[in-house]
């Protein structure tokens, strides 16, 4: 097994990435003042997108192995299906 | 067994002969073959192994076959249990509640019956069942029928009583101290019996009970003590006010008389008068579950009990 | 390879390390030593859990009160569930085999994180301890079944908070487990070992390490929610604070439900071990057996809601919750199949590992197919909650897990301790088991159609039969099970010395001396074949 | 050969998976008080949405900015770890402990606050309200205190990695310990990434 090399991110990218992160908070916020049924969806979903730029760049994912990648979505993606499957009850009782 | 004592029971049933076939079909051929390998190919008849390769067309049927039987044993499984979850509308109500550890059977108006059910022959009913503490679950083998009976919600289970007689009812839920006793009958009843027991049945008014002995039923202390002298897990409540009790103290046989003090104290601290006869540490305390106006409320029960007697 | 074989390397019993005596045991962080903490702290829980069973089938004799009071008896078979359930059979094979075999198989030196490896050995003593202490400390044992179902269990004022704590921490062992076999199938294979050159173990472990890992989180988060509702009176689960006692009930099985193809899947790994061993035969469908084991672990997530059918949920649950039970069926019967066929013109030695492997099959699949009783909805109204499922748990648990287990140490002791069992005492218990645990359980099947409901301290006359019969069967079958133990304990000291590979298998374990050294391989071997490559 | 271990073998990418499957066992630890909070939410949508209304927003946004911002320094460690330039990562890394105290801080009086005002489960004036309201309030106690818990853990990490790396333990050749550190702290980041939103903003 050769040791491979760490990838080394620029201190730029990490900046760039706090930036955006900062404005997708901010926006949410915003979001949140604003009434209509379209409110939430919209929260749940920008919260999403900054949970998928946090792994990708904070934590790398973008960097590694198809592997990892594929496990770590395919995890997430699993907890949604359980929680969609325990709906099944909640939603048709 | 109990061939047809409600309408579900032949459904139930022939689902149950069709998985077991099969399964049987598979048990029996797959441990004859085993069996029959590990004899003919016995080291010492076959000293030699014959390998060979997957035979893919096998792999294939030994997915598509027991995928097909399974699916049509949930078909069976399914159909026979849809029709449990939708009573016909003129069902007749009755209101079911289970706590630790009796049923009581609610036929309206009043008309108040514990832990035996009485229903006509050949009408559907519809009981509809909560619980005021914990899970409990109703059901009758001889129905093939069962639903859980939860705290804070209503669910519901119907039937057609086909067969006059007496079935016994479980507590299937486990659900404390007593569980195995939460047991009741089903009385199968011409629908006349039905209609002249119900006009006969007195009427229980619930306002009416004094606010001592609905206390301690709330809080299922008749669970574990009798009103009639019986002996449960604890000892009876029958003449109970300023009568004498031996009890233990730390080991030792003290002879005291009921008052007050001593109800309180056996609510508040069970365990440091047990009365003679009985064990320690069966009953918990009940500091800070009853407040101490209601514990005072239950000794005016028994006091009004024993002036009764007297 | 024979370098490995005559080398003159001390072996692991007997070598010394840093620490000498008992230190050099519960201080070591070779993967082989750790197995047998685990095999002697598992066999100590399993015999205080068989006692509990024992005392139960006694007290179940007659109807009416026997020994024990009701509170006895509930707090009998929930600490015998929780001790069975949580100490015995979920790390089981995988601590135990799991931890000798794995690293061998896959002819690496130790696993991936030894030191992890020996703190899931303490966090497990830790727990353990902890689940015997509610025995003795504080209001009583837990009285609310291993299920803990709330609002019984956030209301009972025995030591509901002990047990659960023991179950989170015994929770965290299990998943360390986990991420180092993991990680170690991942990383540490020898050169040439690629995934479908792997013994069908290694699979298994695999399968049920990523079960671990994802269901076990589920059940610590559920435990300390019902720790905050009776500390804090946050009313997670109890209807009279807003909660839903349905969702303990679910959030509970996510996790119980896997568990049990934790219990099982390393158990059809050993079964695929020895059978194409014994019969001398390339394993018939290895790709099959391979991916049937992932496929469990799958969809066998998924299907948790099975023992809720009567719970309150709603319809369309249900039926959802069967179509997937059933379906998850259907990769176990493939294993049946391809091991059956395994056999087929082998050349099949009838030693004691194959005939309890045997066993396993028979035993295995009474219980999986009375789980198809259970997975139908119509029937499962009926048997829910009844004997009928105490007796496919049993059948499918111990004489499945407990069967297999049996069959691994059959196998695996002369490996183990370089010594071998003496063969008619092995045959003498076998006998006796088949005959005890048939007799102990099947009339459960019976009394339970019949509306036997279970966690019965007493039950009605007409129930009486079955009782009598199933309590002689417990004794029977202990009297088996005291053989079988004696037999171990006597031959590991007394035994004739085995040779390195007595069954005359191929997989990497039977290439090094038995028992094997510290480190396994002096070279590490170059793999160039699939395995079970018979000639 | 005179101890256990004869080869202590070392594979970087080993422990980072490992790393990762312990993270996964995190999200999932989450991931079933997620389907507790959803349900809730389901069944008692009105009332959520009136005691969610008594969570400070400005508190909940500047403790999420203070902790994306630890975040980004904990990754700028990393990045300075891997150049060799121990001492700005040893800064960075003492940076985003003194912003998990702050988070901290802020949570403690946001908390001191709620139970001023007598919301949280069990006072005497929850218990006059309707159930979903009470459920709110478990709720937030209990997913924000668990989510505290893990910053206290990860304070007491990134404690040792600062350690580590100032005194050259962990260093360019031998980073596993950080870039792990890093991984968790990014976990918690992303955790609380999802609960400001569910329990401040989402109405
Ligand atoms: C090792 C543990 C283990 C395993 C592997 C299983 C396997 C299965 N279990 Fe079991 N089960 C338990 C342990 C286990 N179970 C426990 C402990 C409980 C009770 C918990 C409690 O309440 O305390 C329980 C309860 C339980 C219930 C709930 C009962 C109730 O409370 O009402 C159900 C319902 O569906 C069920 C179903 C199944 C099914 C369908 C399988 C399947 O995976 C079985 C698959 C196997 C086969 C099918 C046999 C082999 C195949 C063939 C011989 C070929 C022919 C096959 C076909 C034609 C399909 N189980
Ligand atoms: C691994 C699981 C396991 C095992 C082995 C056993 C073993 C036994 N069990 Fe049971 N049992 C459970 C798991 C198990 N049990 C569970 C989960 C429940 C439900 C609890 C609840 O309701 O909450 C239960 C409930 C239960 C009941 C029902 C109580 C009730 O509902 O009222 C009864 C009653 O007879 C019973 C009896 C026995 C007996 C007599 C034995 C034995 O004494 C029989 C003899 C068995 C053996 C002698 C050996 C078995 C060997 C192995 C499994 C391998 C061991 C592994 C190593 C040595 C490492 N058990
Ligand atoms: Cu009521 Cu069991
Ligand atoms: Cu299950």
């Amino acid at each position: 097994m050769e040791q491979e090399q760490n990838h080394i991110t620029a201190y730029k990218t990490y900046l760039k990435v706090w930036v955006v992160l900062l404005i997708l908070i901010a926006f949410n916020f915003t979001i949140a003042m604003q009434q209509g049924a379209w409110v939430n969806p919209v929260i749940i979903l920008i919260a999403a997108l900054q949970g998928c730029i946090a792994l990708i760049w904070f934590m790398h994912l973008k960097y590694e192995t198809g592997f990892l990648r594929s496990i770590v979505f395919g995890v997430i993606g699993f907890l949604v299906m359980v929680i969609l499957i325990t709906f099944i009850d909640y939603k048709f009782r | 067994m109990f061939s047809g004592a409600s309408n579900f029971t032949d459904g139930v049933d022939l689902t149950f002969l069709i998985i077991l076939g099969i399964s049987f079909i598979f048990l029996i051929g797959l441990t004859a073959t085993m069996i029959f390998f590990a004899i003919k190919f016995n080291k010492k008849r076959h000293p030699k192994a014959v390998q060979f390769e997957d035979k893919m067309i096998l792999e294939v049927a030994w997915i598509v076959v027991p995928t097909v039987l399974v699916l049509l044993m949930f078909y069976y499984g399914y159909v026979n249990f849809i029709t449990q979850r939708t009573a016909p509308k003129d069902a007749l109500v009755i209101n079911v509640t289970g706590k630790m550890w009796t049923w009581v059977f609610d036929h309206g108006k009043g008309k108040i019956k514990k832990d035996t059910l009485v229903v006509p022959l050949g009408k559907a009913v519809n009981l509809s069942m909560t619980s005021p503490d914990v899970m409990h679950s109703f059901y009758i083998p001889a129905f093939r029928i069962k639903e859980d009976v939860v705290p804070g919600q209503t669910t519901h289970m119907w039937f057609i009583p086909q067969t006059l007689g007496n079935y016994d009812i479980f507590c299937a839920e486990f659900c404390g101290l007593r569980h195995s006793y939460m047991i009741g009958i089903v009385k199968v009843v011409e629908e006349k019996e039905y209609t002249n027991w119900l006009a006969k049945l007195p009427v229980t008014d619930l306002n009416s009970v004094p606010k001592g002995l609905a206390l301690m039923d709330k809080n299922h202390c008749l669970g574990c003590h009798s009103q009639d002298g019986s002996v449960l897990i604890g000892p009876s409540f029958v003449n109970l006010y300023g009568n004498e009790r031996t009890v233990l103290v730390d080991g030792k046989e003290e002879k005291i008389k009921v008052d007050s003090a001593y109800i309180r104290n056996s609510i508040l601290s069970p365990n440091a008068q047990i009365v003679k006869g009985f064990k320690s540490g069966e009953m918990k305390s009940y500091q800070g579950v009853i407040s101490d106006e209601n514990i005072n409320e239950i000794i005016n029960y028994f006091k009004t009990k024993s002036e009764k007697k007297n | 390879m024979n370098t490995n074989l005559n080398n003159t390397l001390p072996n692991y019993l007997e070598h010394k390390g840093k620490y000498k005596g008992i230190l050099g045991w519960i201080f070591s962080t070779d993967h082989k030593r750790i197995a047998l903490l685990y095999l002697y702290s598992i066999i100590t829980f399993f015999c205080v859990g068989m006692l509990l069973g024992v005392l139960m089938r006694l007290e179940l004799f007659k109807p009416g009160q026997q020994f024990l009071t009701p509170q006895q008896y509930n707090a009998a078979f929930t600490i015998h569930g929780v001790i069975m359930v949580f100490l015995v059979v979920i790390p089981g094979l995988a601590a135990v085999f799991g931890n000798f075999l794995l690293p061998i198989h896959i002819g690496a030196k130790d696993v991936a994180f030894p030191k992890l490896n020996l703190l899931s050995w303490w966090i497990y003593l830790v727990g353990a301890v902890i689940a015997i202490c509610t025995l003795v400390f504080g209001k009583g044992p837990p009285d609310t079944g291993w299920t803990f179902y709330a609002p019984y269990s956030t209301t009972s004022n025995t030591n509901v908070v002990m047990a659960v704590f023991a179950a989170f921490v015994l929770g965290f062992s299990s998943i360390l487990t986990g991420i180092n076999f993991i990680v170690t199938i991942h990383r540490m294979r020898a050169p040439g070992m690629g995934w479908f050159k792997m013994p069908l173990f290694t699979w298994s472990l695999y399968a049920t390490s990523w079960i671990q890992i994802l269901a076990t989180p589920i059940i610590g988060i559920t435990l300390l929610m019902v720790v905050a509702e009776r500390w804090f009176r946050i009313g997670f689960f109890d209807p009279a604070l807003g909660g839903d006692p349905i969702l303990f009930q679910h959030l509970f099985w996510i996790y119980s439900h896997p568990a049990v193809y934790i219990m099982i899947l390393p158990a059809m790994g050993v079964i695929t071990e020895i059978i194409p061993t014994m019969s001398q035969k390339r394993v018939f469908g290895y790709k099959a057996i391979a991916l049937s084991s992932l496929a469990i672990a799958f969809v066998g997530y998924l299907v948790w809601g099975h023992h809720m059918y009567t719970s309150g949920m709603s319809v369309t649950a249900r039926w959802v919750f069967s179509l997937l039970t059933f379906i998850v069926a259907v990769p176990s019967a493939i294993k049946v199949f391809n091991w059956i066929s395994t056999m087929y013109k082998g050349s099949i030695d009838m030693r004691p590992p194959m005939l309890y492997a045997l066993s396993f099959m028979f035993l295995f699949m009474i219980g999986g197919l009375t789980g198809l009783v259970l997975g139908s909805l119509a029937t499962d109204v009926h048997v829910h909650d009844t004997a009928f499922v105490v007796a496919h748990f049993h059948y499918i648990i111990f004489g499945g897990m407990g069967f297999a287990f049996f069959a691994a140490m059959h196998f695996w002791y002369p490996k183990i301790y370089g010594r071998m069992y003496n063969m008619k005492l092995a045959y003498w218990a076998w006998g006796i088991l088949n005959v005890g645990f048939n007799l102990l359980y099947f009339p459960l099947f019976v009394i339970g159609l019949q509306g036997m409901p279970r966690r019965y301290f007493d039950y009605l006359p007409q129930f009486q039969l079955g009782h009598v019969l199933s309590s002689i069967g417990a004794l029977v079958t202990a009297t088996g099970i005291i053989l079988m133990i004696y037999n171990f304990i006597r031959s590991a000291r007394k035994g004739e010395r085995a040779p390195a590979n007595p069954w005359n298998g191929l997989t990497l374990e039977w290439m090094v001396p038995s028992p094997p050294p510290v480190e396994n391989f002096v070279e590490i071997p170059v793999i160039t074949e699939v395995p079970y490559n018979f000639k | 050969m005179s101890t256990d271990i004869v080869s202590e073998h070392r594979d970087d990418y080993g422990s980072k998976l490992g790393m990762w499957l312990f993270l996964f066992t995190e999200i999932f630890f989450f991931g079933g008080l997620l389907i507790v909070y959803a349900v809730y939410r389901s069944q008692y949508p009105l009332e959520f949405r009136a005691a969610s209304l008594h969570l400070d927003t400005y508190i909940g946004a500047l403790n999420t900015i203070i902790l994306v911002t630890s975040s980004m320094c904990m990754s700028l460690a990393t990045t300075a770890l891997l150049k060799g330039n121990k001492i700005r990562s040893a800064r960075l890394i003492a940076i985003t402990v003194i912003l998990a105290g702050a988070f901290l801080v802020n949570k403690y009086f946001e908390w001191d606050h709620k139970i001023l005002l007598n919301l949280y489960p069990g006072s005497g004036f929850m218990i006059n309200l309707s159930h979903g309201y009470v459920m709110f309030f478990g709720l937030y106690f209990f997913m924000t205190g668990l989510h505290a818990l893990h910053i206290l853990i990860g304070m007491v990490l990134l404690t040792v990695c600062f350690m580590r790396v100032r005194f050259g333990n962990v260093n360019k050749d031998k980073p596993m310990l950080l870039l792990n550190s890093t991984l968790y702290w990014h976990l918690v980041d992303l955790v609380w990434l999802f609960l400001f939103p569910l329990l401040y903003l989402i109405k």
